[in-house]
C-alpha cells in the first residue's frame, strides 16, 4: 500500500499550500517520516505555515532537532520562565551557553550543568566522556578557561546485573576525558536506586575563570561577516532516530551511522587552548559550541540572537567521511567543534592560530540580512528556512499536570539494633560508603589550585594567582523529591547552599540539571512544577540566582520512570582563601558543637530506607528563613576565624556526619546525646556541626543564642574511636575500614 | 637561573610548573622572566640551565603515552643539551617521554590496576647526592601526589640491577607511616622494584611519576616538592 | 587452539587514536599515509579442540566482553595447529 | 596499498590488561580459555605501490614511532589488492 503522503494528509487544512518543492527534494513527506523525526501533526502543520510549502527532507530533519524537546524545551519552558535569575553580581542568566557572574577584582565565573544519560547508558565510557567534552565546551566558548568539573550520577540498584559495569564505564568516561583534558574534577554524588535501573543520570558541571569584561556570546552580526568552522571534522555520529526517516537504509546503515559519539579529548584540549588564544586577539564577533544538533543549533541560535540570518556552503564544512548527505552534515553530532563568527578581514590570523594547534578551520559562510538559514551544496540551495519563526514558532507545552499526594505520616519507628550498630552499617553501606573509588580516578589536583579536595562539603579551588578562592557543590535528595517534590526541590538548593557555607565561603549561584520522566504523563509533570517551584522559592529567599541550567525528560523505560532528580550546583566565593573550614577535626580536646534544631525526623531518611527497609512519610521540612540564619552564622563565624571545623548534616544524620569528621581528621570523639534513632540519624536541615577550642565555646554558644541560633555541645574530641553515651567505642580505624570497603569491593568483579 | 618548559600539545601541567618554578628561582610566582615557555614544534632553544618536560596527556597518550611527543623537533634539540649536561626534568608525561625518547632508561606501562590513579603517595629519597636532590636527605620520605595512568615502571632485570648499582633509582614508593593504613598498597601502579623516579648515568636527567609542583605551596596541604625544585635552584644557578 | 580477534572500531565512528598517529607519521616526514585505524588484537589460548565449538564460545566471548558492538566490529580467526 | 602492523608486548613484559580479560572471561563462566594477550593493530592506507619500499617505509614507522622496542615486537603485513 503506498503511503499516504504528508501533503495528502493536511490538504484538507492547507488548501493554498504552493504545489511542488522549489528545492531538491523530489520526494514528498510522508506520516510516517514526521513521526519518525518525532514531530505530531500539528507541529508538522506549524512547520508548513513557517515555510510556506512542504519542506524537504534535510528541512524536515532541521526542524527536527530544532523542536526536540532537548533543543526547544517545548514542556519546560513555561516553568522555567518562573525561576529566579537575576542579582547585582549576574553578569549573563540563562540563554547563554553557560551562566556568568561577577566574582570581584575583575574575574568571572561562567558555569553550567548539563546531562548525558541517555548515551551514557547505551556506552557508558564515551557517554559519560562526551557528556564531559560538551559542558567543557559551553564554558570556554564564553572566554572562561575551565578550571573545575563536577559530576552527579545516579545509577540503578547495586544489585542489577548492569549497574557494576555502568559504574565502571561511566566513572572511567569522566576520569578519561577529564583528566586528559587538565581540569580538575574535585566534585558530585553518587547514588543508587532501582528506579535508575533503566535510566542512569550522568550530569556533568563546569566552572570556568575570565576576565569579566571578557566576556564572548553568541549572537551573529555583521552582515557580511565571515562564519568560521573550527576543530575536528563532521562524520556521520549521533543522527539519532531521526536518521531513519533517511530513504537510503542498506544492510551497511547499522555500520555507519553510530548513535553514540566517540570523544576525543585530546582534540578538546587543543581546541581550549587556541580558542583562548583567538579570545586573546581582537577577531572575535560571536562564538558558540556545537553540541546537541550540531552546526544546526549552533548556526541558528546565533542567526537568531543576532537577527540576522545565515548562509552555509555545505561543501565548505570538514568532513571525516565521503558522501555525506546536506542532512547528514546538518544534524551529525560530532564532538570537538565550534562556530565563529570573525570581523572581516581577521580570517588569516585566526586560521594561523588553528594550524599551530593542528585543528581544522574553514570559513563555511557568511551572515546575511535576509533573516533566513540558507545551506548549499555545490551551489543549489539545499535548505532555506525562515530563522526567526524557526525558533519563535517552536512548540511550547503548557502540559497537564497533577500535584502528587501529600505522603501519609511516618508511623512508628522501632530501632532495629544499637545505634552504633546501626551507624557501622550505613558508612558500609552502598548509600553512605565513601566514593574515595571514585574520585581517586579523577585528576582532582591537576592545575595545582585545588585547596579542599573532593570528599568534604563544597570542593574549594583557588582563583588562580590570587588569594581568593571558589567554592562548588552539587546536590539533590531524589528521594525527598518523590515524596514531596516542593519540598525536595528546594531542599536541594538548601543543601547546595549550605555546602557551600560550612566551608565558609559566600554562595553565589547555581546551575541545575532537571531530570525527570515522561512529562506527557500528569504525575509526573506534577513532579517538574513541584521540584521548579520549590527551587525558586529556595533561590529567592537565599538570593541565589539560577544562571543557567539543563532539562531532561523522558528518563523512563517501560513505564518505569526515574525518582524526580533536579540536580543543582553552586558556586561560591571566599574573599580570603585561608578563612575557610573543613570537616576534619584538627585537635584533641575542642569542643564539639551542634548548630541548628533536633527533631528528630525519620521520615524518608537512609536510617529508614536501609536498616528498615521502608520509603515513607514526609521529607524533612524546608524552613528557608532559619537556613539562612543558621548558615550566615555558621559562615560569619569561620570567615572571622573563629572555627575552622565545619561539617553540614545531611544524609544519614548527626552521627554519620560526626563520624565523618572523626574519620578525616583521624582524631577521635565522644559524644553525648538523646538515646533515640531519630536524634542520632533524623535528617532534620539547616543544622551543622563545628569544632572549635574548649576555651571558645562559651563565646561561640551565646553569639549563637544571641542571633537566635540553636546551639549545644554535644561532645568533645580526643582518642582514637567514637563514643556514644559511654557505651563500647569502636575504634575509627574498624570504622574507615568498613566505610572505605563497600565500594571497592562491590566493583572488584567490575 | 634560567628554566624552559617544553610545552607539547595536550602538556596540561606546563603552567602549574612554570608558576611552581618561577617561585623557586625568582621568589615570586608571576616573575616568569626566569621561565621560557617552549614549543613543541620549535626546534632551536635559548640558553637554558635546565629543561623541565611537563606532565599531562601530550598526544592524547594516545598509541603509547608520550610516544609521539618524544618524535617533537624540540626533543632532538633536549637530546642534545642533554647530553652536553644541561639539566633535564620530566614529570609524570615527562617522564614518559623521557624514556621515550632514551633519555631514560625503561618504559611507563598501564597501571597494573588499569586505572587512573590520583592521590597522595609517599616516596623516599633514594639518592640525595644529585643536583636534583642535594636539599633532601637520603631516605628522608615524602608526600607528593601523583597523577597518572601509565606510571608503572618497567625495566629488565639485568639493567635494573645495574641501575641500582649505578645509584640511579631516585625515589621508591614506601608504606605511609602517618595514617598506617595498611590497606592501601604504597605502590600505586606496580612499578618494578617500587620505583617512582629515576635518573640517568650521570645524574643530570631525572624523570619522576609524582608531581613536586602540586606539593610546592602550603595550599597544597604540604611542600615537600618545593625542595626538589629549590635542589636545582641551589645547584644550577 | 589459537584464536585471534581483532576488534576495531565500525567505520564511522572517530578513531581519535588513529588520527593522531596519521597526524604524527605526517609530522614525521612520512608522505602517503592515508587514513590511519587503531584496534586491538586479542590473542587467547583455548583448551577446546574442535573449531565450530570454539567458534562459537569465542562469538560470545565477543559479544559478551572483548568488543563494544554499539561503536566497535569483530572478526575472529581460529588457528589449530 | 594497506599495511597492518601488530604491536605486541615482549613475552618477558606483563601484560595486564591481557590478565584482566582472562580473569573476566573466567568470572562470565568461560571456561578453558589459558594466556590471554592484548595487542594492538594499527591499520595503515599507504599510497606506495612497490611492495618492497611499502615495507620498507612501514618498518621505519615501526622502528621511529609505532612501537616502542624495548617493551614490545611488532610484525608487519602488507596487502596490496
Ligand atoms: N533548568 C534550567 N534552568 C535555567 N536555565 C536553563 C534551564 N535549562 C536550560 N536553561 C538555559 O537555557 C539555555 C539553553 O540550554 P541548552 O540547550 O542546554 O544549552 P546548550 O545549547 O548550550 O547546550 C541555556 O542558557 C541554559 O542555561
Ligand atoms: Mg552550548
Amino acid at each position: 500500500m503506498a503511503a499516504l503522503t504528508a501533503r495528502h494528509f493536511l490538504a484538507a487544512s492547507y488548501p493554498h499550500l504552493p504545489k511542488g518543492l522549489a528545492l531538491s527534494n523530489e520526494q514528498n513527506i510522508t506520516p510516517a517520516q514526521i513521526a519518525e523525526h518525532g514531530l505530531t501533526t500539528d507541529e508538522y502543520k506549524t512547520i508548513l505555515t513557517v515555510m510556506g510549502r512542504e519542506p524537504n527532507l534535510t528541512e524536515l530533519g532541521i526542524f527536527s532537532v530544532m523542536w526536540s524537546e532537548h533543543c526547544s524545551y517545548k514542556s519546560s519552558k513555561f516553568w522555567l520562565k518562573t525561576l529566579p535569575t537575576e542579582a547585582p553580581w549576574v553578569i549573563c542568566g540563562p540563554g547563554e551557553n553557560a551562566g556568568v557572574v561577577d566574582i570581584g577584582e575583575g574575574k568571572a565565573a561562567i558555569f553550567k550543568m548539563e546531562s548525558h544519560n541517555h548515551p551514557s547508558f547505551i556506552e557508558p565510557y564515551q557517554g559519560a566522556a562526551t557528556g564531559v567534552g560538551g559542558i567543557l565546551r559551553d564554558v570556554f566558548t564564553m572566554g572562561a578557561r575551565p578550571i573545575a568539573n563536577m559530576n552527579a550520577l545516579r545509577f540503578g540498584a547495586p544489585e542489577d546485573a548492569k549497574t557494576r559495569h555502568l559504574v565502571s564505564g561511566v566513572v572511567a568516561g569522566v576520569g578519561g576525558y577529564g583528566n586528559c583534558v587538565g581540569v580538575p574534577t574535585v566534585g558530585g554524588e553518587v547514588n543508587f536506586d532501582p528506579a535508575y535501573n533503566g535510566n542512569i543520570l550522568v550530569n556533568a558541571m563546569t566552572v570556568g575563570l575570565a576576565d569579566a569584561d571578557k566576556i564572548f556570546y553568541s549572537a551573529a552580526a555583521g552582515i557580511g561577516n565571515p562564519v568560521v568552522y573550527v576543530g575536528s571534522k563532521t562524520g556521520r555520529d549521533g543522527i539519532h532516530g531521526a536518521t531513519m526517516a533517511s530513504t537510503e537504509f542498506d544492510d551497511t546503515t547499522e555500520d555507519k551511522r553510530p548513535t553514540v559519539q566517540v570523544g576525543d579529548p585530546f582534540t578538546e584540549k587543543l581546541l581550549i587552548e587556541a580558542c583562548l588564544e583567538l579570545m586573546a586577539t581582537d577577531t572575535i564577533v560571536a562564538i558558540q559550541d556545537m553540541g546537541a544538533a550540531g552546526l544546526t543549533c549552533s548556526s541558528v541560535e546565533m542567526a537568531d540572537k543576532g537577527g540576522v540570518g545565515l548562509d552555509l556552503d555545505i561543501d565548505k564544512v570538514p568532513q571525516r567521511e565521503d558522501g555525506m548527505t546536506p542532512y547528514e552534515v546538518m544534524l551529525s553530532e560530532s564532538q570537538e567543534r565550534m562556530l565563529i563568527v570573525l570581523r572581516p578581514g581577521t580570517e588569516a590570523q585566526a586560521e594561523a592560530i588553528f594550524d599551530k594547534w593542528q585543528l581544522d578551520f574553514a570559513v563555511v559562510g557568511k551572515v546575511s540580512d535576509t533573516g533566513r538559514f540558507t545551506g548549499r551544496l555545490g551551489g543549489e540551495v539545499v535548505f532555506d528556512i525562515p530563522v526567526r519563526p524557526l525558533v519563535e514558532e517552536s512548540p511550547e507545552y503548557e502540559r497537564p499536570w497533577v500535584e502528587a499526594e501529600a505522603p501519609a505520616p511516618l508511623g512508628s519507628v522501632t530501632a532495629p539494633m544499637g545505634h552504633m550498630e546501626a551507624l557501622q552499617a550505613l558508612l558500609g553501606g552502598a548509600d553512605l560508603s565513601s566514593r574515595r573509588w571514585v574520585w581517586e580516578q579523577y585528576d582532582h589536583t591537576v592545575m595545582a589550585d585545588t585547596v579542599r579536595k573532593p570528599g568534604g562539603d563544597a570542593a574549594i579551588v583557588r582563583i588562580h594567582g590570587s588569594d581568593r578562592g571558589l567554592a562548588i557543590a552539587t546536590d539533590c535528595t531524589p528521594r525527598y523529591c518523590k515524596a514531596e517534590p516542593h519540598v525536595g526541590g528546594a531542599q536541594a538548593v538548601v543543601e547546595v547552599w549550605r555546602n557551600i557555607t560550612a566551608v565558609g565561603a559566600r554562595p553565589l549561584a547555581v546551575t541545575d540539571c532537571l531530570n525527570f520522566g515522561n512529562p506527557e504523563r500528569p504525575e509526573i509533570m506534577g513532579e517538574f512544577v513541584g521540584c521548579i517551584k520549590g527551587i525558586g522559592e529556595a533561590c529567592r529567599a537565599l538570593d541565589f540566582p539560577i544562571v543557567s541550567g539543563n532539562v531532561s525528560l523522558y528518563n523512563e523505560t517501560d513505564g518505569q520512570a526515574i525518582l524526580p532528580t533536579p540536580a543543582i550546583g553552586g558556586i561560591g566565593i571566599l574573599d580570603v582563601l585561608e578563612a575557610h573550614a573543613d570537616l576534619a577535626l584538627r585537635r584533641e580536646g575542642d569542643a564539639f558543637i551542634l548548630i541548628g534544631a533536633t527533631v528528630g525526623h525519620l521520615g524518608q531518611s537512609i536510617y529508614l530506607r536501609q536498616l528498615l527497609g521502608r520509603a515513607e512519610g514526609p521529607a524533612p521540612a524546608v524552613d528557608l528563613a532559619v537556613e539562612r540564619r543558621n548558615g550566615d552564622f555558621v559562615r560569619s563565624l569561620i570567615s572571622t576565624g573563629r572555627i575552622d571545623t565545619c561539617h553540614d548534616i545531611s544524609d544519614g544524620g548527626l552521627l554519620v556526619a560526626a563520624a565523618e569528621m572523626a574519620m578525616a581528621g583521624d582524631i577521635g570523639l565522644t559524644l553525648t546525646g538523646i538515646d533515640d534513632a531519630g536524634f542520632w540519624f533524623g535528617e532534620d536541615q539547616a543544622r551543622y556541626l563545628l569544632a572549635l577550642p574548649e576555651s571558645e565555646a562559651a563565646a561561640v554558644l551565646s553569639q549563637a543564642e544571641d542571633a537566635g541560633v540553636p546551639a549545644q555541645t554535644i561532645g568533645i574530641t580526643g582518642g582514637e574511636a567514637l563514643t556514644l553515651n559511654d557505651g563500647t567505642p569502636i575504634s575509627l580505624s574498624e570504622l574507615r575500614q568498613k566505610h572505605e570497603a563497600w565500594l571497592p569491593n562491590y566493583m572488584q568483579n567490575a | 637561573m634560567k628554566a624552559s618548559v617544553i610545552v607539547f600539545p595536550g602538556s596540561n601541567c606546563d603552567r602549574d610548573v612554570q608558576v611552581a618554578l618561577a617561585a623557586a628561582i625568582g621568589g615570586r610566582t608571576d616573575n616568569n622572566d626566569c621561565v621560557d615557555m617552549v614549543w613543541h614544534g620549535d626546534s632551536e632553544m635559548a640558553k637554558t640551565d635546565l629543561i623541565v618536560l611537563p606532565g599531562g596527556f601530550s598526544y592524547g597518550d594516545y598509541l603509547r603515552s608520550g610516544a609521539m611527543s618524544a618524535r617533537s623537533p624540540i626533543m632532538r634539540e633536549v637530546v642534545a643539551r642533554a647530553e652536553q649536561g644541561v639539566a633535564v626534568l620530566g614529570i609524570c608525561n615527562g617522564f614518559q617521554v623521557l624514556t621515550e625518547a632514551g633519555l631514560l632508561p625503561g618504559a611507563l606501562l598501564p597501571n597494573a590496576g588499569l586505572k587512573f590513579v590520583c592521590r597522595d603517595v609517599q616516596v623516599r629519597v633514594e639518592n640525595s647526592q644529585t643536583p636534583f636532590t642535594n636539599a633532601y636527605e637520603a631516605g628522608q620520605t615524602l608526600r607528593i601526589p601523583v597523577a597518572h595512568h601509565d606510571g608503572q615502571y618497567f625495566v629488565e632485570a639485568d639493567e635494573l640491577s645495574a641501575m641500582q648499582e649505578r645509584d640511579q633509582i631516585a625515589f621508591r614508593y614506601c608504606q605511609d607511616e602517618k595514617t598506617g593504613d595498611s590497606s592501601r598498597r604504597a605502590n600505586p601502579n606496580g612499578s618494578v622494584d617500587d620505583i617512582a623516579g629515576v635518573f640517568n648515568k650521570r645524574k643530570t636527567v631525572l624523570g619522576l611519576m609524582p608531581h613536586p609542583e602540586r606539593a610546592a605551596d602550603a595550599i597544597h596541604g604540604g611542600t615537600d616538592g618545593q625542595a626538589l625544585l629549590s635542589s636545582l635552584v641551589s645547584a644550577l644557578a | 587452539m589459537k584464536a585471534r580477534v581483532h576488534v576495531s572500531f565500525k567505520s564511522g565512528v572517530l578513531d581519535p587514536q588513529g588520527k593522531a598517529i596519521g597526524l604524527t607519521l605526517g609530522n614525521l616526514g612520512f608522505d602517503g599515509v592515508g587514513e590511519v585505524r587503531q584496534g586491538k588484537l586479542i590473542e587467547l589460548e583455548l583448551t577446546e579442540t574442535d573449531t565450530a565449538t570454539a567458534q562459537k564460545s569465542v562469538e560470545a566471548m565477543c559479544e559478551k566482553l572483548l568488543a563494544n558492538t554499539v561503536i566497535e566490529n569483530y572478526t575472529i580467526e581460529l588457528d589449530d595447529n
